[in-house]
């Protein structure tokens, strides 16, 4: 029982930063139709800036909004350096086919990847390091018990559905939202109702940013940061995405809570080595079988 | 069954060797060429990359005294992030475009053995492989150029295994282990000698390091709900790190934490806990108590002639970013330290033959940092082949657990442990060891 | 059709002349870069996998290198377990990755875009893990060993003693010629037409009578076999394990794919040279700085990410674009 | 006034406007007619900025608009609807309207409002099903969201792409007539683009015809309407 509960609790604590992670790759791709494979690269960088500033003695929340505001410009910079320029080429004759048009900011996306990989590797990589919690995190006692569940899990939990409400009223509660997603889904139509699709594009990929350095300042403390640390969050966070359907705010934080049970489950009543297994598995069977996720709207994008 | 293709190969071509005079590569009247490899780069390089650093360091130290027999040592390093792949391409480079005359101190057993036929059947020296995979020293007539820089993790872990059976018989024991060769091979060493695991219940495992330790929690909770009074962590260091914090949080307590040498660096120990906001008085009151099996000195006892000199001279002579003093540095100095003595007693007519030569025959009479007999012999290259079991005090330095320091030596195959008298030799005056 | 039979002479004669090239640079060069060659010509088949996946039918795939793994392991089982020949060895690995191919061809038929581009990087992390879990049979992180052996007598007679390196490279050649031939035949055979059409307008393709999935199917097979053979020759050159196989293998064929030209087979050759040696080259203009050590460790792979961005925004058609261009404009 | 010069516009070499003048007076309904290919639907992109000319002018109350964002052109007051009944299907009817009005929003908030509750007389239809999504809709009630979605943000000339395309002809002709209305009533100025010669020039105050890139007539409605040789010469009836 202990141990079913304990592979309950840190599933769902594991989870929630799953669900962070699709979230910001649900955000890119509502918002701009990319996936951005160089998403916790940005929030692997952040997070070492977070940690530079904690180890210069500044305060653990000086760093967070730090880490956060930097994640936002660093999105905004992706758009504006690779992007955007990319989606003005799209008359190039290497472009002109639909698949090549979303084929080629994936492979855009892993060269930024690559260079904060290989920058954060410059500027930090001499020694791992750890990350702090802003809360305590001594597990919670049920029934005398101590679970893998501490109040920094809460505090994650707590964050995770925040932002969901945050975003999910910002983009159907307001007119910036609106634009937002009538960008994404039809930029010619959003062109001629008056919206600045650039711009549009440039705050998701801002918003996105945001998102990625909070579940890097979330995830790193459960492990120890590296250039690379993040990668598998990344394979973790898109799974989810597509489980909860690429289009959707809540589908893919949903599929963030699923990702991380199914983990859990696998690691404890399997074994670790199965994982990457189980996710294949997973990815594969709702590809082929619901291609548009849980809750994803049908006819939005072909996969 | 892996090994056959090269064993082939390389005996070979071993016979097929020239008669070698005093012209093998990487040998000039003013200089010796050496070369590493080892992850510079990417996900498994931190702490590692500390081990070139010292190295060097030492060698430079060397050269400030003249050198070896007037030859000044240069050593030339390759980063192979880890990957294989990477390896081949990065000893070739060694061999072909550095010349070295001998390879020393490579680390990690899954990248080493993708090169060690071709290292071998070339003739090239390849001195104390920073690797405790007994396959690679036990049969030197597989690798006949290959020395261990490690006491295998076979012969660790019968030692502190028969430690804990005598001195814990009626307590559960279990092991977290990571998922790697590493963490396999020491459940192995662990359940031969003589410690039985039930998979899942005293047995788990996680996959360590960068990757985000994925299940520890679970994994611990498994442990704890199994009522497991002994821990063994088989695992780096950075998550054997985690690995007691997150017990901590978990309000896991288990009699002894039990570590394996690769994973107890105190250290990393503290810095990893540092940067997640531990103050190092907490950080040294968790480490308090943890028993592990060493070789060597620990980095923290400097009263220890070797670790006082070693430490001076990376002091004075360590170039790279991240200088201060651990495991593996203390490592990576000896390791120099032995190459250098190696050097010297082959003498000034320094031949590739000579030297693995002059290290079969005297390799058990070279000193070294390490607390423990050498096993260099013609039948056998492993290094170190004691070890003594310590727990840390509360200043983070590891000592003898029963007040005077006892060594334990056994080999990496059946026999029996029994107590060495080993005495290792005094430090010579300016640190430099000049041979038999 | 004589336009095709004249593509098909003009295809054999710059094999011919490919190979020629290779075996005197195979005299010339010194051992080490004998290797890299070697390396480089072991890429070329595996960027080629890419050039007819991605740039002939538009599909992505980030998991390359996990069908290189299979033809490793698919080969090294055949030597280690069945006492077979490497040259066996290597058509057995090739089949053992056209039917990974095939497996993975069927799902991926359905997909496209950056679903394609993350389920195969899923891929080419989970299937190198299965190493791990079944131990006993694929050896662990540590791997199975296996080499190209020693050069045969007669080679051996033949040109005076052949290095090890040499041997490579000399072992690797004839199956990067037939890859280039393979490719350059079938990029200008109808077949090669009806990949184009469907990366360029997967509808109108239909409406001319091409089965879509049947054709994507197909190319992922044909890719697969490619990476296989590719995978093979990567792990003769002494082990083959998840750690010889990660996914920045499967990035690295992305790259050369990218940086030469993702829709020409030059582009193919000039990308896993530029992968293969561009990292030396970079490592000896830095010796005259002296960097420090984090800069040497990780600047070559900065410099290959940026190349890659700076490719795919300003040049998407790589180097070979740009040459075709440069003549155009002579 | 819309006056427009020489207007070329290029796909790739081929020349889809070679050469265009025209003009459309205030508060008049000018239709540009013509068959399949014509460069039609161009030149209302030429002048919504979707596409960029390659000489000649277009230029609205006196000023050149050539070189704008389309962004930039709906704030001057210009409106297109695009072919093919363009809504964004995902969003919900309100949003559909609402988005037309978003640039408008920080600057006259109450006026939105209005607006937005003036496109609900418009078309009636459309506030019973404001908050499906438009994809739900019939060709029809598209169309006249799509319209909606152009007039909320109060334009001063609307550029309407074939609206009668795949409509049946009673809605067809209730679309056309809420066109005219508001063209009477308003002031609007409409430039509106047909292959349904007979229902664009019963409406419209001037006729122009165009083929391959160029105009062929350029007469009043009514006349255009009557010119029989005219017809069957470029439109096959």
């Amino acid at each position: 029982m202990e141990i079913f509960l304990s592979a309950i609790f840190s599933g769902t604590s594991r989870g929630a930063i799953y669900a962070l992670a699709a979230l910001g790759l649900v955000l890119v791709w509502r918002g701009a139709g990319v996936v951005n494979f160089a998403q916790m690269g940005q929030a692997m960088f952040t997070t070492y800036i977070a940690s530079t500033l904690i180890g210069h003695h500044y305060s653990y929340w000086l760093a967070f909004i730090v880490a956060l505001i930097s994640g936002g410009i660093l999105g905004a910079f992706v758009d504006l350096s690779v992007m955007r320029p990319l989606s003005r080429k799209r008359s190039s004759n290497f472009l002109d086919s639909p698949a090549m048009r979303s084929t080629i900011p994936v492979i855009a996306s892993l060269g930024i990847l690559g260079i904060l990989q290989s920058g954060a590797g410059i500027f930090w990589a001499a020694e791992e390091r750890g990350f702090p919690t802003p809360v305590n995190s001594l597990g919670l006692v049920i029934g005398g018990k101590t679970m893998p569940f501490t109040a920094f899990d809460l505090f994650v939990i707590g964050t995770v559905f925040i932002t969901l409400v945050i975003t999910t009223y910002f983009f159907k509660g307001t007119g910036m939202g609106l634009a937002m997603r009538a960008s994404a889904l039809n930029p010619e139509v959003a062109r001629l109702s008056g919206i600045k699709i650039g711009s549009m594009r440039t705050l998701s990929w801002t918003i996105s940013g945001v998102a990625s350095s909070l579940a890097g300042l979330l995830v790193t403390p459960s492990a120890n940061l590296s250039p690379s640390t993040l990668d598998l969050i990344l394979i973790i966070g898109f799974t989810a995405a597509v489980v909860g359907g690429l289009d959707s705010l809540l589908g893919s934080v949903i599929g963030g809570f699923a990702l991380g049970l199914l983990i859990s489950f696998v690691n404890v009543y399997d074994t670790p080595e199965d994982i990457f297994l189980a996710i294949l598995v997973v990815l594969l069977a709702v590809l082929l079988i619901r291609p548009q996720g849980l809750l994803g709207s049908k006819e939005v994008r072909r996969v | 069954m892996a090994l056959v293709a090269g064993v082939a190969v390389s005996s070979l071509a071993v016979t097929a060797l020239p008669a070698t005079a005093a012209t093998d590569p990487g040998v000039t009247s003013s200089e010796i060429v050496l070369g590493m490899q080892l992850p510079q780069s990417g996900p498994a390089s931190p702490g590692y990359n500390k081990v070139d650093d010292a190295a060097r360091a030492y060698f430079d130290y060397v050269n400030s005294k003249g050198g070896i027999y007037g030859r000044k040592v240069r050593l030339e390093v390759r980063d192979d992030q880890y990957k294989a792949g990477l390896t081949v391409s990065s000893a070739s480079s060694l061999i072909n475009k550095d010349k070295v005359f001998a390879f020393i101190g490579s680390i990690g057993t899954q990248t080493h053995i993708s090169v060690i036929s071709d290292i071998n059947r070339r003739g090239i020296p390849d001195l104390f492989v920073n690797s405790g995979y007994s396959g690679f020293y036990t049969n030197p007539k597989t690798y006949p150029t290959t020395f261990a820089g490690l006491g295998t993790y076979v012969v660790e872990s019968k030692i502190v295994g028969k430690y804990i059976k005598d001195t814990y018989p009626t307590k559960k024991v279990g092991i977290l282990y990571q998922t790697d060769d590493f963490g396999r091979n020491a459940l192995q060493g662990f359940t031969t000698a003589g410690l039985s695991f039930e998979a899942k219940k005293t047995a788990v495992n996680f996959i360590a390091g960068t990757q985000g330790s994925i299940g520890l929690a679970s994994q611990l909770t498994a442990l704890k709900a199994n009522g497991v009074e002994i821990v063994i962590i088989a695992a780096v260091a950075s998550a054997t790190a985690i690995a007691v914090a997150t017990a901590a949080q978990l309000g896991y307590k288990p009699d002894k934490w039990v570590v394996t040498s690769v994973g107890a660096d105190a250290t990393t120990f503290q810095t990893i806990l540092g940067s997640k906001g531990v103050t190092p008085a907490v950080s040294a009151g968790m480490l308090a108590g943890i028993i592990s099996a060493s070789h060597a000195p620990s980095p923290g006892d400097t009263t220890d002639e070797y670790v006082a000199a070693f430490k001076k001279i990376n002091d004075d002579f360590n170039k790279g970013p991240d200088k201060r003093w651990d495991n593996n540095v203390l490592q990576g100095m000896n390791i120099a330290y032995m190459a250098t003595e190696a050097l010297f007693g082959t003498g000034s007519n320094l031949t590739r033959k000579g030297i693995i030569s002059y290290i079969e025959n005297n390799g058990s009479k070279m000193s070294s940092a390490a607390l423990s007999p050498l096993g260099y012999s013609r039948t056998s290259h492993e290094a170190f082949t004691a070890f003594w079991i310590g727990a840390y005090d509360g200043a983070t330095v590891l000592k003898p657990i029963t007040g005077t320091r006892v060594l334990y030596t056994t080999d990496s195959g059946t026999g029996p442990v029994t107590v060495s008298n080993y005495m290792r030799p005094a430090l010579p005056a300016d640190a430099i060891a000049k041979g038999a | 059709m004589s336009r095709t039979r004249s593509y098909g002479r003009k295809n054999l004669i710059i094999s011919i002349l490919f190979a020629v090239l290779i075996f005197i640079l195979s005299i010339k060069l010194d051992p080490y870069n004998l290797g890299q060659l070697a390396v480089a010509l072991m890429l070329f088949i595996g960027v080629l996998s890419i050039v007819l996946l991605t740039g002939a039918s538009g599909q992505i795939s980030l998991g390359q290198g996990a069908l290189m793994a299979v033809g490793g392991f698919a080969a090294a089982l055949a030597i280690l377990n069945l006492g077979l020949s490497i040259w066996v060895a290597i058509i057995l690995a090739v089949i053992a990755a056209l039917l990974a191919g095939l497996l993975l061809g069927i799902a991926a038929a359905r997909l496209s875009g950056p679903y394609l581009a993350g389920t195969t990087l899923v891929i080419a992390l989970a299937i190198p893990s299965l190493a791990t879990r079944f131990e006993s049979v694929f050896g662990g992180d540590v791997g199975l060993n296996i080499n190209f052996g020693n050069p045969p007598a007669w080679l051996s007679s033949l040109m005076g003693s052949v290095g090890y390196e040499q041997w490579q490279l000399l072992a690797t050649l004839p199956f990067a010629v037939l890859a280039l031939l393979f490719t350059s035949n079938i990029l200008n055979s109808r077949t090669g037409r009806s990949w184009r059409a469907l990366r360029d307008n997967e509808i109108a393709s239909s409406l001319n009578g091409i089965d879509i999935s049947q054709t994507k199917i197909f190319v992922f097979v044909i890719s697969s076999g490619f990476a296989g053979l590719a995978g093979v020759l990567y792990g003769l050159r002494g082990i083959v394990g998840p750690s010889v196989y990660p996914i920045s293998l499967s990035l690295m064929l992305l790259t050369g794919a990218v940086l030469g030209g993702i829709r020409s087979i030059l582009g193919a050759l000039i990308g896993s040279i530029l992968v293969v040696f561009l990292p030396d080259v970079i490592d000896s203009i830095m010796k005259h700085f002296s960097p420090s050590e984090q800069v040497a460790n990780y600047l070559p792979a900065m410099i290959s990410s940026l190349l890659l961005i700076l490719t795919v925004v300003l040049n998407p058609g790589g180097i070979a674009h740009g040459l075709h261009r440069t003549r155009r404009h002579l | 006034m819309l006056e427009i010069k020489d207007l070329v516009t290029e796909y790739g070499s081929v020349k889809a406007l070679n050469g265009v003048s025209l003009v459309a007076h205030v508060g008049k309904i000018t239709t540009v007619i013509g068959a399949n290919g014509a460069g039609k639907s161009t030149l209302l992109r030429t002048i919504s900025a979707l596409e960029q000319p390659r000489s000649g002018n277009i230029s609205w109350n006196g000023k050149s608009i050539v070189g704008l964002s389309p962004e930039k052109i709906v704030r001057l007051g210009i409106a297109h609807v695009p072919e093919g009944h363009a809504v964004i299907s995902q969003l919900s009817v309100e949003e559909n309207i609402s988005m037309g009005a978003l640039f408008r929003m920080r600057s006259n908030k109450v006026d939105v409002k209005n607006a937005q509750q003036e496109m609900y007389q418009l078309f009636p239809r459309l506030e019973e099903r404001k908050n499906q999504l438009a994809g739900s809709l019939s060709g029809g009630e598209r169309q006249m969201l799509a319209i909606s979605r152009a007039l909320v943000s109060r334009p001063s000339l609307l550029l309407l792409d074939e609206p009668s395309l795949g409509l049946a002809p009673l809605i067809v002709e209730q679309i056309i007539q809420t066109i005219n209305d508001l063209c009477r009533n308003t002031g609007l100025t409409v430039l509106l683009v047909e292959q349904n010669a007979n229902t664009a020039l019963s409406v419209a105050d001037h006729g122009i015809l165009l083929s391959l890139g160029s105009v062929v007539a350029d007469l009043p409605a009514a006349q255009m309407k009557a010119d029989v040789s005219l017809r069957a010469a470029y439109l096959g009836y």
